[in-house]
């Protein structure tokens, strides 16, 4: 390395922003070709339908403690 | 009499140095920073106290593990060694942090209006700039910054600690303490040094600019945008790719909807696991030959300003935008770019409301937000991958 | 422009081979059966993206750390490569989930009518025709299978994926990639795969046959079972005593009621942190060169094989013990010893009530269920220690 | 090893066949055995305070969040 | 044939010897112990459970990992051994479990009346009166105890499970699992072993002493409370740093608001995953040649005098201190500074509540309790530092 | 070492015993002192608002299976 300190900072600026700028602009080309792709391909509806089935797996995912917290607290509840 | 002896010897108070005494007014600093003022204390808490372990005059905390010659188990470690080899120097912690954010992102409002990346590219600016000052500062002997040193440097102002403690750990360990206190005290100072910025580089009509409303981003969308920036990342920039790799796998199990108990434990346990160890093992690097330099100082000079040019070059970039794009993009939301999710965004919304009360742009200052992390984890990728090679 | 050759040189595109572009696409399909399909997404969302990460040209995922002359690290290793030699190679992470298996794991239906182990012992019949399978093809020359090779693919058969992972990490991790994602697809291809086969084997009148309700189980009775199966083990069969230690331990935790706090932790955050990285560090053996060759295809030829024969096997034991027993066995549900719980009980439950709309086989077929589990643990032992001696 | 692969193969069916079918026959009666036993020594009386015990304990173990949840619940519930 | 040999050479009743039988009977014990007596639960399950594991003849749960000459792992290591290696052997787990029981521990009690610090300094007599009973076991050469031995076995009368286990893996692992049953099986026996010795040193009157209501403490005072031990630990007695540091770092999570995250997962996830292993770690060391002799029998004995001493010491303490104050404290809560938390503290609330059913001590006990366990801890640091220099 | 196993028993109980004693004394005096500094220098009303803010952000770490659970535990309840 004959360069000095001053060069590769220089060089590390215009390599790496340039990479940044680069990678991002093709990526706000690509999320959009990607998102018209997507909404082609699987409309709302179809979207709905996974955002559906989501739901339903987080509720299966209600564990065990909370049930038993929700029966406790209608009990008490209801014994005011 | 001689027992009596060993243990004043062994006591922190004949062991005490001045410079440890300091160091620990420092880790009693940050905590009160953390706790009372709120400083991102996830971080500074653990990160304080293990300032303060590591410098206990003769408890080890940092210690080595000592083996005998025939490679048996002398005397173990300390705790806080062990946490920085494995998690640390290998690399790991600031990874699953990387997948926990990742599966606690809602990439909804970037997809929305992917332009606003754009800010977020921008908004790195700050880190090149700061690179060119601490090479500068190195060039001329004023401080003793090498090429590593600046890169790791300059990453603070990519105002992300994860990315942040990634590169240092890998480009500069000695430096890992001042850049993740200076990382992350300037993150929690970003509600005092971006609005006097924003404000002198808008005019109050660019400030009261109304966005429109973002439009509803289908689930599909939100699963495959992971993996087409893993794609990208793939092709053509595999240095960036243990960070965003991560980050993208993290959002994945998020969208995806068929692994919720893994994302679950992903934000939660796993996070705050890791969380606690990172930061203690950050502190570890916090000892007084390491952080009682004029370097330090300058590391915290330098960290301000790439935060400072960052923010300006985010509202900049929305300011030049404005004259390409038919929908006007409100300037303020560039200064989200820097990321330091959520704050810069709240930050973007609360000046907005000060210039039009009716204005919210919390949502359209989320999409520069995140587009930040991304960009800096790209600009983290780049400098690896550079300053490995000169 | 040195360094913009540099680059390009290091950017993903000059350095992509074909074969990783393919390995990348089975990635996506593993991705695409996990989210869209619902293809065991636990595991194979993580060794999908395992898979993508693993492949990025230049990314270094999965190398080694790199020491210099004096010992210190020169450059850390990767990501996959950590958790594959710290989880998988040391045979950790499977057995914590065998562990957590255990936890979330009810053997009361088992104990209301322990013979249906016996269906649970048929269903192995799978893993050793497989194994002659595979050592049929490596004797002739067809493929290139080794004796160690042949045990890890037939432990598909057994249905259940910790297991095969076990096996296959010590005896031949190289085919790890193949046969884990072999062994899991066909585990979500148990509703497809199986009712043809108990349908070919069975009389409509068969599949009527309706079975008595099961007797309560006391707590105690599931308290000591575990300890029982352990002492058993341990007399008998040392070398399944790893797997099966751990799965009695996990259970025990479950049902004897002290320990809740453990066990929950058991079956939520460990099991789910370590779901994560197993997933992620079979990914790291999904590489082209392991992966894309003439074996993997036998390999999951001879999978799909192993899971006919087991089905087909739990269904014939069951009709023979109905010989033998005066309360007569639906042989539906000895499909279900194959274990892939609880899902191989599902399908014998649905093809039952098929045949009969007040047949409710589930808990029924949840005691062969599980006894596979404990039939394929058990043949997981035998191989490792006969293999071993070969 | 001067044995065929194929005779290796033969091996391990006919000794891991044997192992599976007669550890599982033996789990059988261990099982039975063990039923009986229990049955006898702890009858369901005993059992059933067990399980009591397990209850209790697991009630014990409903933390701090969801006592908060039971209160934000029946207050919301109430305000209604 | 001569794989029938093979395997009934390789099955378990072929290699057990009376003594691994003989050990696999005390697991069972322990197992009965912690499930149907309620002792101790959370370690002894995992204790008792290791120590089957351990002794299951041939299943190598404790072998270590073989390589051969290139380096390469030949064979990896079981289960236990890389628990032990890496969590026990370390220091790592013990001190995430202090961690633990720190954000745990409630200081209120003790902040209300600091003075109840000297109640458990004395019940730390019993530590130091057994170490001088086991060195006179070893001096007259009846039980082979060296200085290190002893003060392992004094700490049991810590009555604090993870500093016992620090102290000994440190000191003497090979007497690690017969203090640790020690240690938890005594502290279950709290309840037996205290109340006879509180009855026997206390009259009526002074049982009835009624206390004070405490005042109320402040959110500022618990949090100031760690920090200020932590700088007196690291002026005075840097080698409690350790186990001290990592308690006051778990109880600022606590109580310092702004963390509650962190400090929810380190009292659940983390602590039960750490206990979980900790305890099978520990029962890797419940090996016949190390647990199966007269020293272990000295051991049990020493305990118990230990915890007995530990009791009366505080008592006494107590009413010493009576003479001195104004305000009189009820010896009874001089017991509780043995520590045992909680258990200990509702005993003293019992034996109170006999004497006057009016009298609640538990909240006045809780001082003495945390007490008891800043005192073992620094016991402990005292005695690793003057052992190690010896 | 000349020293028998007597007298180092004998040291580390002097040594130690008083250690405990002076370090636990030490921190009487030193809570004491640290309670009265602390509460004067931030007051019973500085510190309930200390205490607040923890239970608002505790709160706020009710975590979305706890809310779901309280939905439906009103709703069940609402049923009935
Ligand atoms: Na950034
Ligand atoms: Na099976
Ligand atoms: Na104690």
């Amino acid at each position: 390395m004959q360069t000095t300190l001053i060069d590769q900072g220089l060089n590390l600026m215009l390599y790496g922003m340039g990479t940044v700028f680069v990678f991002l602009t093709v990526l706000v080309f690509a999320t959009g070709a990607m998102s018209a792709m997507v909404r082609r391909l699987a409309p709302e509806s179809d979207a709905a339908l996974l955002r559906d089935n989501d739901k339903a797996s987080s509720n299966d995912n209600i564990d065990e403690k909370v049930r038993a917290a929700i029966k406790l607290a209608i009990t008490e509840h209801r014994r005011r | 009499m001689e027992n009596l002896n060993n243990l004043w010897l062994s006591s922190g108070l004949a062991q005490l140095e001045l410079a440890q005494l300091f160091m620990m007014a420092i880790g009693f600093g940050l905590l009160f920073l953390a706790i009372r003022r709120g400083f991102e204390p996830l971080l500074l808490v653990p990160i304080g106290f293990g300032t303060l372990l590591a410098n206990i005059p003769g408890a080890g905390f940092d210690a080595a593990p000592v083996y005998d010659a025939m490679g048996h188990l002398a005397s173990p470690g300390g705790l806080l060694y062990y946490i920085y080899e494995a998690g640390i120097a290998t690399g790991m912690f600031p990874l699953i942090i990387f997948m926990g954010v990742g599966a606690m992102t809602d990439f909804g409002p970037l997809l929305a209006n992917p332009k606003t990346l754009l800010l977020g590219a921008a908004a790195q600016v700050g880190i090149f700039t700061t690179v060119l000052g601490a090479v500068t500062l190195g060039h001329f002997g004023i401080l003793d910054f090498s090429i590593r040193d600046a890169a790791s440097i300059g990453i603070i102002g990519g105002a992300d600690g994860p990315t942040a403690i990634f590169v240092t750990s890998k480009l500069s360990p000695e430096l890992l303490g001042a850049v993740a206190v200076a990382a992350y005290s300037y993150m929690a100072l970003v509600p005092i040094i971006q609005p006097p910025i924003m404000r002198a580089l808008t005019t109050e009509a660019e400030r009261q600019i109304t966005m429109v409303q973002l439009r509803s981003v289908s689930t599909a969308e939100k699963i495959v945008f992971p993996l087409t920036l893993l794609v990208l990342v793939a092709l053509l920039l595999p240095d960036a790719a243990p960070l965003l790799g991560m980050f993208c796998f993290g959002n994945l199990m998020r969208e995806c909807g068929v692994v919720n108990r893994l994302s679950d434990t992903t934000q939660n346990a796993l996070i705050n696991i890791v969380t606690i160890f990172l930061g203690l093992g950050v502190g570890s690097k916090m000892s007084a030959d390491k952080f009682l330099n004029w370097e330090t100082l300058g590391i915290l000079g330098l960290g301000a300003v790439a935060f400072c040019i960052g923010t300006a070059a985010g509202v900049l970039m929305a300011k030049l935008m404005n004259r390409f794009v038919k929908t006007p993009i409100n300037p303020l939301i560039g200064a989200a770019g820097v990321s330091a999710v959520p704050m810069a965004a709240r930050v973007a919304n609360k000046v907005g409301l000060e210039a039009n009360p009716q204005n919210f742009l919390l949502m359209h200052a989320m999409g520069p937000n995140v587009a930040g992390v991304i960009g800096s984890a790209v600009a983290a990728g780049v400098m690896i991958s550079l300053v490995s090679g000169m």
